[in-house]
């Protein structure tokens, strides 16, 4: 098994107890250490699913994940898989425990039965990195949406994981919280942090390298950000594009900006306009 | 299929049905033409003690009916509740087979624990007035519970079956 | 006939520390059949706002008038100003309780003193509108799908035929094609005559829809009008929280450099006016 | 204040036993009354917030005060029609309401220098010896903890929901008791779903975060029990007997 690969699915499928369909099924991925991964789908395309399986929270009920070459169905390593794959929920006010900031960021780290000097500098540490510090000993509730949802962040750091996986994390914030989440996850990620993120919201694809499109809870695309932003991957599955992707298409098309351009709006018209200039 | 260990399930349901008689406790409903208050508190915990047996009932009762004492700014009542409450969801949880009876049962807990306690705490003499007020709100109570648990029990019943 | 809300301000916790202003001098006004769009950051007053205009909550200062009716706690309209807006929150799905979808429908009728009867007609009307069996009517609310439930939740207020339909963050939650859905529903009830007042912090998502849209930002009025109206105004400084749709902040950013192109945010429109500028460049 | 909590809810405990035990005489009042004053000084708190913090229950004390005034038996004193006011419950009256108001008085006291989170801290380590017999301290301690953090949420969405169902035409206001009751069906039914959903995420979410029990668990903040709780403990300890002792030996 290589060093470097961190998820390791084979031919996944989970169904739920009590119902005959599975929510996801014949799933063969590969994710390595330092990809960001985004996965896109439908409501009801089994992301939820898949996330929880990641860290070993649903066990496959056929086929196996392996976690740093650990297989998740062996009770003995869950433990250490959770410590080294955290996640970040939807809904901010169902993962926080605690009433006091820093008492809920040092709740991971007390369940690892850490000493007590160890707890404080984790948590001051992921407090730093999230931006919360000035909240330390704030009341919970007292946080905007946004915050809470970096606090959760900081609560999983605090675990100092290997890889973070977030389940629809920016969906109920407004573009101002998803933007500070988005801030943090962009300087871990470049700082080697693995990222899953689960998501129906198409723009934050450019975030990623790598792109796996569920529908139906199958496996439908899975691939490098490149392969999906040229072609009509996205459309032809029946996921929304951003106007920008078909903008940047259209754009490059008829040669007005350059291959390397992102489609984002910002480096689009800087491209263009140093194109037309010249 | 789920990996789950620790319990953590039994803790978050706990903790938030105590949360919920907290919070129902804190709702005063005002009898029209009278200047009493009755709460919701009573009925929430009759609900959980009915839907999910006696191990949550005492839980809910106990700590929620606490922590709401504490919350509104009567500390020293706080065990007492403790005591009764919990006891009250107990007994209701234990004989839920027949909810009327589990009911009464868990009221006549209630009115006979506050009884007790107003005797102590303020002089027999008080108790008698204690125990109307009580026998009131424990009607409330037994009636709320006995009107919202069918509509209660159909929604949450796929969360119960876990 | 409209629904008119006069230079309102709104103060949580008056005369406490805790005092905060949440709105302050905000004006606009809402004819049947137009749909207006509130747009504003999270904690810029939109959500004060909308519960106003069915009193459930009244101004500290100013004045909501729906069809000539002046809103104050416990005005004798009060019940049947309610009628007339119906208030749609965030999630609408979490206030569902009843044993059956029909009971669940029947909810708002029953309140309002609707006879059965001229109920009945009502459902069959919503359901119709919103695509619904008539068979989900003995099933139990909280066994649909998530799709389902909401839609089971805007009909319950719906069902009441209000002239006007006030909805906070409608789209929350609903993957791409279920928003898509609700906004074409909105746009029949709009064609109908209702006055519709969607709530949103996702700018890109009105602006094709709306006819008129106000821009909050902190509790003030920031823009009103039409939406190139208030793309123009916004366009040198954008309200805080708002993120305006790529292709238009395309635009504005080519304009800064000096092109000649529209301030558009339809794709199309884009493109030729950049091509329009390429070949006269070259 | 800055006492290990443990220290504090038992020393509570016994002031609150000791005032119940002394009941008989006047003079162990003043004994409480100067140590109010001086736990006051001690802790920092300012004796008009104390005060002020019992204003709620005031009113009670006042009703115990009059109540026992009229319903006793004795040399009577004034008599306005049928009620009287005698000599033995005037006396009565007011120690009762005396020692009701200074039960009250510790327990805010207590409550005011301690934290909801070290008070659960603190009954958690207190129950924990009895753990080997099935008590369990732990979850007991992270159910207070949950429980506290969410309650703010949930008066939040308990509003939300009144509302939304006062959009429907709900009526919550008006009407007998029954109609009001019945009326809060729709606002009981969503808020025990949500608390539910609440519970089966939050679960998940505290496994996700290793959580499994208080097995291996380890505090950021353990309670360190130095000796100044030792003895401050003793102190109010004695203050306590000497109080009961003074109260039995005047009577």
């Amino acid at each position: 098994m290589a060093e470097d690969r961190i998820f390791s699915l084979r031919d996944i499928a989970f169904c739920y107890p009590g119902n005959d369909e599975p929510a996801i099924s014949g799933i063969t991925m590969d994710i390595n250490v330092g990809w960001w991964v985004t996965i896109v789908g439908d409501n009801g395309s089994g992301k939820s699913t898949l996330a929880k399986i990641l860290n070993a929270l649903l066990i496959p009920t056929r086929g196996v994940c392996y976690v740093l070459g650990r297989d998740t169905r062996d009770p003995a390593v869950q433990w250490d898989i959770r410590k080294d794959v955290c996640m970040v929920f939807q809904n901010p006010e169902n993962q926080i425990v605690a009433s006091v900031v820093e008492e809920e960021v040092a709740f991971g780290p007390e369940n690892l039965g850490l000493p007590s000097e160890d707890i404080t500098m984790r948590v001051r540490w992921a407090l730093g990195v999230t931006g919360l510090s000035e909240f330390a000993k704030k009341p919970t509730y007292a946080l905007s949406g946004g915050q809470k949802q970096r606090l959760a962040l900081a609560g999983a750091l605090a675990m100092r994981p290997k890889c973070i996986v977030l389940d629809e994390a920016t969906s109920m914030l407004d573009p101002e919280g998803r933007r500070e989440l988005t801030g943090v996850l962009k300087r871990l990620h470049e700082e080697g942090m693995t990222v899953v993120s689960i998501t129906h919201r198409t723009e934050e694809l450019l975030l990623s390298d790598h792109v796996a499109v569920l529908s139906r809870g199958k496996l439908a695309f899975y691939g490098d950000l490149n392969e999906v932003l040229s072609g009509s991957t996205l459309s032809k599955l029946g996921i929304r594009e951003p106007s920008s992707f078909r903008l940047w298409r259209e754009l490059k098309g008829r040669g007005l900006i350059d291959d390397r351009v992102l489609p984002r709006a910002e480096d689009m018209a800087e491209n263009l306009v140093e194109k037309i200039c010249l | 299929m789920s990996a789950s260990q620790g319990g953590a399930k039994e803790v978050t349901l706990g903790a938030l049905f105590a949360a919920i008689v907290a919070v129902a406790t804190m709702i005063h409903i005002p009898v029209p033409g009278y200047r009493v208050y009755f709460n919701l508190g009573e009925g929430v915990i009759y609900c959980i003690a009915l839907l999910m047996g006696p191990k949550y009932g005492a839980i809910c009762g106990g700590i929620g009916g606490a922590m709401a004492d504490v919350v509104l700014g009567y500390p020293l009542w706080a065990p007492f509740t403790f005591v009764i409450k919990g006891a009250e969801g107990l007994l209701a949880g234990r004989f839920r087979q027949k909810r009327k009876q589990a009911v009464l049962i868990g009221a006549c807990v209630m009115v006979a624990g506050y009884t007790l306690a107003a005797g102590l705490l303020y002089g027999w003499k008080v108790a008698p007035i204690e125990l109307l007020t009580d026998l009131a709100q424990a009607g409330v109570g037994a009636a709320i519970a006995l009107v919202a648990l069918p509509y209660i029990e159909r929604p949450v019943r796929r969360f119960i079956g876990k | 006939m409209s629904l008119e809300v006069c230079s309102v301000s709104f103060i949580y916790h008056k005369d406490t520390p805790l005092e905060t202003k949440s709105l302050s001098d905000v004006s606009f006004r809402v004819e049947p059949g137009e749909w207006v769009a509130v747009v504003g950051h999270t904690g810029s007053g939109k959500t004060t706002l909308a519960q106003m205009l069915n009193g459930l909550i009244f101004p500290s200062s100013g004045e909501v008038i729906v069809d000539g009716l002046k809103l104050y706690p416990k005005a004798p309209h009060l019940k049947s100003v309610r009628r007339k807006v119906g208030l749609v929150f965030q999630y609408p799905e979490h206030q569902l309780f009843a044993e059956t979808v029909l009971e669940e429908l029947m909810y708002a009728p029953r309140n309002f003193a609707i006879p059965e009867d001229e109920a009945m007609e009502k459902i069959k009307r919503v359901l119709k509108a919103f695509e619904l069996d008539e068979g989900i009517l003995s099933k139990n609310p909280f066994e649909l799908s998530g799709g389902q439930k909401r839609k089971v939740a805007l009909a319950s207020i719906v069902v009441t035929e209000p002239h006007y339909l006030v909805l906070d963050e409608p789209t929350a939650g609903l993957d791409w094609k279920g928003q898509e859905a609700l906004l074409s529903m909105l746009r029949t009830f709009r064609d109908n005559g209702t006055g519709v007042i969607q709530i949103t912090h996702d700018i890109e998502m009105v602006l094709d829809h709306c006819d008129r849209l106000l821009v909050l930002e902190e509790g003030r009025r920031r823009s009103w009008g039409p939406p190139a109206h208030v793309v123009e105004e916004l366009a040198d400084h954008p309200a805080k929280g708002l993120v305006l749709p790529d292709v238009l902040e395309m635009a504005l950013r080519l304009r800064r450099a000096g092109l000649n192109v529209s301030l558009t945010w339809s794709e199309e429109r884009l493109i030729r006016d950049i091509e329009k500028e390429v070949s006269s460049c070259l | 204040h800055s006492l290990d909590p443990r220290c504090k809810i038992l020393g509570t405990m016994a002031l609150i036993t000791s005032v119940f035990l002394a009941n008989a005489s006047p003079w162990p009042y003043l004994v409480w009354s100067a140590l109010v004053v001086f736990l006051c000084i001690l802790s920092g708190l300012s004796l008009k917030n104390v005060l002020a913090s019992t204003r709620p229950a005031l009113l009670l004390v006042l009703f115990t005060v009059i109540v026992n005034m009229f319903f006793a038996e004795g040399e009577e004193l004034i008599r306005i029609s049928f009620i009287s006011i005698t000599r033995e419950g005037l006396l009565t009256g007011i120690k009762m309401g005396l020692r009701l108001y200074f039960l009250i008085l510790f327990a805010n006291m207590t409550m005011m220098t301690t934290s909801p989170l070290e008070l659960s801290d603190g009954i958690e380590s207190l129950l924990s010896p009895f753990r080997r017999f099935g008590v369990p301290a732990h979850e007991f301690a992270m159910m207070m903890t949950i429980a506290l953090r969410f309650i703010p949420t949930l008066l939040e969405e308990t509003d939300r929901i009144m509302k939304a169902q006062l959009a429907r035409g709900a009526d919550l206001d008006s009407g007998g008791i029954a109609k009001r009751l019945k009326a809060f069906i729709p606002v009981l039914v969503p808020l025990f779903v949500i608390v539910f959903q609440r519970a089966d995420e939050l679960a998940v979410a505290m496994e996700a975060r290793c959580y499994r029990g208080g097995i291996g668990r380890s505090r950021m903040k353990p309670l360190h029990w130095a000796s100044r709780d030792s003895f401050s403990l003793v102190v109010v300890s004695m203050i306590c007997i000497g109080g009961v002792v003074l109260d039995r030996w005047i009577s």
